[in-house]
């Protein structure tokens, strides 16, 4: 195995294309050094992007942010303007792991690992976030939303990697949240997880919204029936219950250590409803 | 055996809260834990364990393994000596499977190299040939008798004929007329209760270092509850002399029961054998997991009756425990703790012990008496809500209580249940108004605590301190402990005294750290021992002053003269009696060796206040009050420590802690992510009420605490859970998902 | 394989070592460097038991590579105490009871650290969920918190 | 004589009979008695059993005195964690 630590994305991406072998990203490595420790994958190099500039920086951008992919969750956190612009985001980031894996872990990894349970990507989904992509043709980029495929699996080209990910601006009168459930209050891996992005007009009528979901199903899962459940509506308990039915319709879980088929349906309709009048309440709306 | 029972003593030392001995090592990470350490030329050893929860191996192949640079030792189950003896056998057939594995992650090969790289690199390229054979991992299911047989013709004569081959003990236990009893209630409730395997969760993994000579010496230092132990299993399946392998406890990073038996030190022992040089082996958190000591798990019939009034007619319990692929006789211990906190007439409890494809039961804090005690608890508290009744003062009139004829046979002696609930019952939490979706729960738990083999000495230095050399490592502060008892007698201030623990070769056996006995019996000894260089010191002054040894006693660590010789000489101190003892016949120590008896049984209650999630069926625990009897509290933050973090195991295994068996019999959650102990975030703070009822059987009052405060938190948890919700929980881990399906059925 | 050469500072001491490309830092400073308070008691992220801090942030020593403290600047337990001095956290701690088996104890200390870095008077509560990746066996957390608020208070008044 | 109280599981051994009597003045001669007497208790005493001798429990002395009047009970071996 090999290690390396490129200066510029293309020296990056020429490493990674001239490897025949195994290549593994470290941005954290909270995900990728367990993989180590597992012996389940034997990488014959590992890049660190953590040294190319801009990579670690988050830049202000025709009034959102961009995130370089090797940003911690805990500098992410640090960051009142993207706090500010989306909090729903921020919160989903900040619950990967402890403080300790706080101060490694990162976005575009969390959304690279193909977790179907990764906390930050449902609320990147419902923000309609974009990554950049670097390969061996330059840079492309890409809705979150089109990412995942699979628990484990991307969209990404083998020798493709995040740079970084575009949070947009969004209107007055917006506001978003991100809600997770787990049998503790910390250290866990979602049991079932919702984030909701919405647009208020003055009266509090939805006006625009993005409902996502995880660990519900293969995939981080946007949900657009749940969000024409809201869109015209002021959430009151129709609109609410029709927003749970159709996320609760949009399911399609497993059976495993961490929950029931039953439960994460269930739930996943509890956490929808809550995270929506987190959401409306940051809008400016009242319910 | 004659004890100087003055429980009202006025203490100088025992009862205060000095700095532990041990503080500033463990706070600077000086201290050094069984990983800690290494030796010249080391190697390092990994080992192969079973991808099936039940297998034949039908071959081994590890020549590849063997050719491979770097690879020092290889060996298997045949490079130990075959043993007499069921139980030693039982416990190196788990170290390293023979001819069967019997659960996922059992051990059958390990290999030493000159480097961890290697010695994984080598396990890839052994090829063992496995004939994998059908597995059972519930406890129901192993009774049943068309189940696969786990092992063979381990039936024990005790076990009822007809029963399947995995049964392999029974135990039953109670008094008094049953049918009459419940004929006697106005109320009856029969249940049915189930508890998953937990595991002690011990932060620090097992590790050990071996290194054997060429003549046949070996020295191992290891992580364990007791080094006798560690020393006697290990070289009996060496084929040695104990006096050949000296064992040396390394700092401890939690045991609770599951480090006082043996994994990984034959093996290394083994491998530096064969390779002629040291070997280190440290276990993953993967392989504790799936090969270390989880405590049983268990399937429980409960019918209690009662009267309108609250007065318990009758009791009966039916306990079906598996203990992992090997036999175990934890259900003994919860067959008769089951229903130890009351006073009954008519009482039976019945106990099965059933094979399945599962790692070897290790000891978990009061073995066997969680579980039983939840499912009884949990009962009494049904019945309380059924009839109306408040659960304390329905446990206040059956309380057992001294002369009370326990369920398990013995009348019991000064014992402190009645003090515990009264205390309950007066402190504010019981009292205080709960909110709608809280719930209250109560429960009362009882351990027996132990004594055992005891040896300690107790060193007079010439420069007036003392050093006190014992043989049980420390678990929970009882150096602290130990020293204070020790200072107490002598009269001497605690930091005069320094405690170590020896080595195997250095002082005479000690039974492991466990049964909650080391403040009491390594407390007693060196009480003793504390006495018998006591009267060394009266002898000395007595030889310096010219008058008869009986007419001096010993007075705030002083020789004083008394009798008629009172005031003719002033006191002289510890301190000038140790200066001059080369003088006066030479070194001063005391010693102590016996089978310590009287540990005087131990009694909880504790107090828990949910809120219950209806949405998600997530438990909130709110407020958390622990009441127990310590008989005496010689160093009570210790003991608010063992009542705390006792409390918080137990509350892990009501809401959270499982081992998850999937359909291929392999464990599901083999680490910290998934097997869910409680993390800071999770809990209130949990305050404490010590109570003091001597006891009658040591000289300060002292009970063992460490156990008992495991015992209750299962049922107060699933009585509060239950009263939140409206519906009566009957499954531990109460998980959210349980408890919103519980829900769903209303 | 072939092993890197590191230059670092580990405590404010420049260091150098030699270590395999897939070393984690937590192996580099226990086999390598001779630090063994930082303890493997997961290797998986989950335990706490490892932390250290990486250029001032928390981190689980298991999860950075050994390679990755390149001109870094890593603060271990064996830093805490200035000498003979104890650090005040340290002090709290044996004051109050706050460590049983003593484990997890390099570890809180290292994450307590750096909470009052960010936090000198933080509420039980952020004390709590600051701590929630560092497990503790022994002790229920209780008096650990009552020592991190202690240590905090006598900081602040200091 | 002593009376031995036995525990359930093992009075099918004792011909249903607990208490039974024995001659016995010390936890030695209690265990041999019972051995001789009932046989099919001796591989459980063989395997480890502990003595409550007026509510308090030993697991091993031999040379513990048995008075008369002593309230003796039976209980397996017992160990902690």
């Amino acid at each position: 195995m090999r290690f390396a630590q490129p200066r510029t994305t293309e020296e990056a991406a020429g490493l990674i294309a001239q490897e025949a072998g195994l290549t593994r990203i470290l941005s954290g490595g909270t995900d990728v050094m367990v993989q180590l420790k597992s012996g389940l994958v034997e990488p014959d190099l590992i890049v660190d992007i953590k040294h190319i500039p801009g990579l670690r920086a988050i830049t202000p951008e025709d009034g959102g942010f961009r995130i370089g992919a090797a940003v911690s969750g805990a500098e992410l956190g640090e960051h009142e303007g993207v706090r500010a612009l989306w909090p729903g985001v921020v919160e989903g980031v900040e619950l990967i792991g402890s403080t300790q894996v706080q101060g490694r872990a990162t976005m575009a990894g969390n959304l690279c690992n193909g977790s179907p349970a990764a906390d930050a990507v449902p609320g990147l989904v419902a923000a309609n976030a974009i990554a950049r992509i670097m390969g061996p043709d330059g840079e492309r980029d890409c809705p979150v939303a089109e990412i995942p495929v699979g628990p484990g699996k991307t969209t990404l080209a083998k020798a493709e990697f995040l740079t970084s990910i575009f949070l947009p601006a969004r209107p007055d009168r917006s506001g978003d949240a991100y809600l997770r459930f787990i049998p503790r209050t910390e250290m866990d891996i979602a049991v079932a997880a919702a984030a909701v992005s919405l647009t208020l007009d003055a009266a509090g009528t939805v006006t625009a919204a993005r409902v996502a979901l995880g660990a519900v199903a293969p995939t981080i899962r946007l949900v657009p029936a749940a969000a024409d459940a809201i869109l015209g509506a002021k959430l009151d308990d129709a609109a609410i219950a029709a927003l749970m039915e159709a996320c609760s319709a949009a399911c399609n879980p497993i059976d495993d250590k961490r929950g029931t088929i039953e439960f994460r349906t269930q739930v996943a309709g509890v956490l929808a409803k809550r995270a929506a009048l987190i959401a409306y309440s940051r809008a400016g709306g009242t319910v | 055996m004659a004890l100087d029972n003055t429980p009202k003593r006025v203490f100088k030392v025992v009862g205060t809260r000095p700095p532990r001995p041990d503080g500033i090592d463990k706070v600077t990470g000086r201290a050094l834990y069984g990983a800690d350490v290494s030796a010249p030329g080391m190697l390092t050893a990994h080992i192969l364990r079973s991808p099936h929860a039940h297998a034949e191996i039908v071959s081994i192949d590890t020549s590849a393994a063997e050719a491979l640079s770097g690879v020092k030792a290889v060996v298997t189950a045949k490079d130990f000596a075959p043993q007499d003896d069921d139980f030693l056998m039982d416990v190196l057939d788990n170290c390293m499977a023979r001819d069967k594995v019997l659960y996922d992650g059992h051990a059958v090969v390990a290999v030493a190299a000159t480097n961890s790289a290697i010695a994984k690199a080598a396990l890839k390229l052994i090829k063992v040939t496995y004939k994998a054979l059908p597995h059972v991992t519930d406890v129901d299911a192993a009774m049943t008798l068309d189940a696969p047989v786990v092992q063979e013709g381990r039936s024990l004569e005790t076990v009822p004929e007809g029963m399947s081959q995995n049964v392999t003990s029974h135990c039953e236990f109670g008094h008094g007329d049953l049918d009459a009893g419940f004929q006697k209630a106005d109320v009856v409730v029969e249940r049915s209760f189930t508890t998953a395997a937990t595991h002690q969760g011990y932060i620090e993994p097992h590790a050990c270092l071996a290194s054997m000579t060429a003549d046949g010496k070996a020295d191992l230092w290891c992580c364990t509850q007791g080094q006798y132990n560690v020393r006697d299993l290990c070289s009996a399946a060496l084929g040695m002399e104990g006096s050949q392998l000296r064992v040396t406890a390394s700092e401890i990073g939690g045991g609770f029961g599951g480090k006082t038996t043996v994994f990984i030190e034959p093996v290394a022992l083994a491998l530096s054998r064969k390779a002629g040089r040291p070997v280190k082996i440290v276990m993953s958190r993967d392989e504790v997991f799936r090969a270390t000591g989880p405590t049983v798990s268990s399937s429980i019939d409960v019918k209690i009756g009662m009267t309108r009034d609250g007065r318990i007619t009758a009791g009966e319990a039916h306990l079906r425990y598996s203990g992992g692929a090997f036999p175990c006789g934890t259900v003994d211990m919860g067959a008769q703790a089951a229903f130890a906190a009351y006073d009954l007439q008519a009482v039976r409890t019945l106990g099965y012990n059933a094979l399945t494809n599962r790692p070897k039961e290790a000891a978990y804090r009061a073995p066997g008496a969680p579980q039983a005690i939840y499912a009884v608890e949990s009962v009494v508290d049904e019945l309380c809500q059924q009839l109306g009744l408040d659960p304390l003062e329905v446990r206040l009139k059956n309380a057992a209580r001294k002369g009370t004829r326990s369920s398990y046979g013995p009348t019991f002696e000064d014992i402190g249940l009645v003090a515990t609930l009264e205390a309950a019952k007066a402190h504010p939490h019981y009292s205080a108004p709960l909110a709608e979706g809280q719930g209250r729960g109560l429960s009362a738990g009882f351990w027996f605590n132990f004594g055992g083999n005891t040896c300690v000495t107790l060193n007079v230095n010439t420069d007036g301190t003392v050093g006190v050399t014992e043989g049980n490592p420390d678990i929970g502060g009882s150096r602290a402990a130990i020293s204070q008892m020790a200072a107490e007698e002598l009269g001497i201030p605690y930091d005069k005294i320094r405690t170590i623990i020896a080595d195997t070769s250095a002082l005479g056996h000690n039974d492991v750290t466990d049964g909650s006995r080391v403040t009491f019996s390594v407390g007693l000894a060196t009480i003793k021992a504390a006495q018998d260089a006591i009267a060394k010191m009266c002898s000395r002054a007595a030889q310096i002053w010219g008058i008869d040894e009986e007419a001096v006693v010993w007075k705030d660590g002083a020789a004083e003269p008394a009798g008629p010789n009172a005031g003719k000489f002033p006191p002289m101190s510890l301190a000038e009696i140790a200066a001059v003892s080369f003088n006066t016949g030479g070194p001063i120590a005391g010693h102590h060796e016996f089978n310590a008896d009287g540990a005087g049984v131990s009694f909880g209650v504790h107090l828990v206040d949910v809120e219950v999630d209806k949405e998600t069926g997530a438990t909130k625990v709110l407020r958390y009050t622990v009441f127990q009897d310590a008989g005496k509290a010689v160093h009570p933050s210790y003991v608010e420590g063992q009542m705390q973090g006792g409390a918080v195991q137990g509350i892990g295994w009501a809401l959270n802690e499982e081992y998850i068996y999937g359909e291929d019999g392999r464990l599901q959650n083999p680490g910290f992510l998934d097997y869910r102990v409680p993390v800071a975030s999770d809990l209130p703070p949990i305050e404490t009420v010590i109570l003091e009822i001597p006891n009658p059987g040591h000289p300060y009052g002292v009970r063992g605490v460490g156990e008992t405060p495991i015992v209750p938190p299962l049922a107060a948890l699933s009585n509060a859970v239950s009263r939140a919700i409206g519906t009566r929980m009957s499954s531990l881990p109460m998980s959210p998902p349980r408890i919103l399906k519980a829900l769903s059925k209303g | 394989m072939k092993s890197i050469h590191v230059s670092t500072t580990v405590n404010g001491d420049a260091v150098e070592f030699i270590c395999a490309p897939d070393e984690s830092l937590l192996d580099v400073l226990r086999n390598r460097l001779g630090l063994t308070g930082a303890k493997e008691g997961c290797g998986t992220g989950d335990c706490g038991a490892c932390s250290v801090t990486l250029n001032g942030r928390l981190v689980c020593s298991c999860l950075v590579l050994g390679a990755e403290a390149e001109g870094a600047d890593v603060g271990t337990i064996e830093g805490l105490a200035n000498g003979d001095a104890l650090h005040q956290l340290q002090q709290s701690f044996i004051d109050h009871a706050a460590l049983q088996c003593g484990i997890c104890t390099p570890g809180i200390l290292v994450a307590a650290k750096a909470l009052l870095e960010k936090n000198p008077d933080p509420t039980d509560t952020e004390v709590r969920y600051w701590l929630a990746g560092n497990l503790c066996r022994c002790t229920g957390y209780d008096k650990i918190i009552h020592a991190v608020q202690d240590a905090a208070q006598k900081m602040r008044s200091a | 004589m002593v009376a031995v109280t036995i525990w359930g599981s093992l009075r099918r051994f004792t011909d249903g009979k607990s208490p039974v009597d024995v001659d016995a003045t010390n936890f030695k001669e209690l265990l041999d008695r019972l051995s001789e007497e009932y046989p099919g208790l001796k591989p459980q005493i063989e395997r480890g059993v502990s003595l409550a001798l007026d509510g308090r429990i030993y697991r091993e002395a031999w040379f513990t005195k048995i008075g008369p009047d002593s309230e003796v009970i039976l209980m397996p071996y017992m160990a902690g964690g």
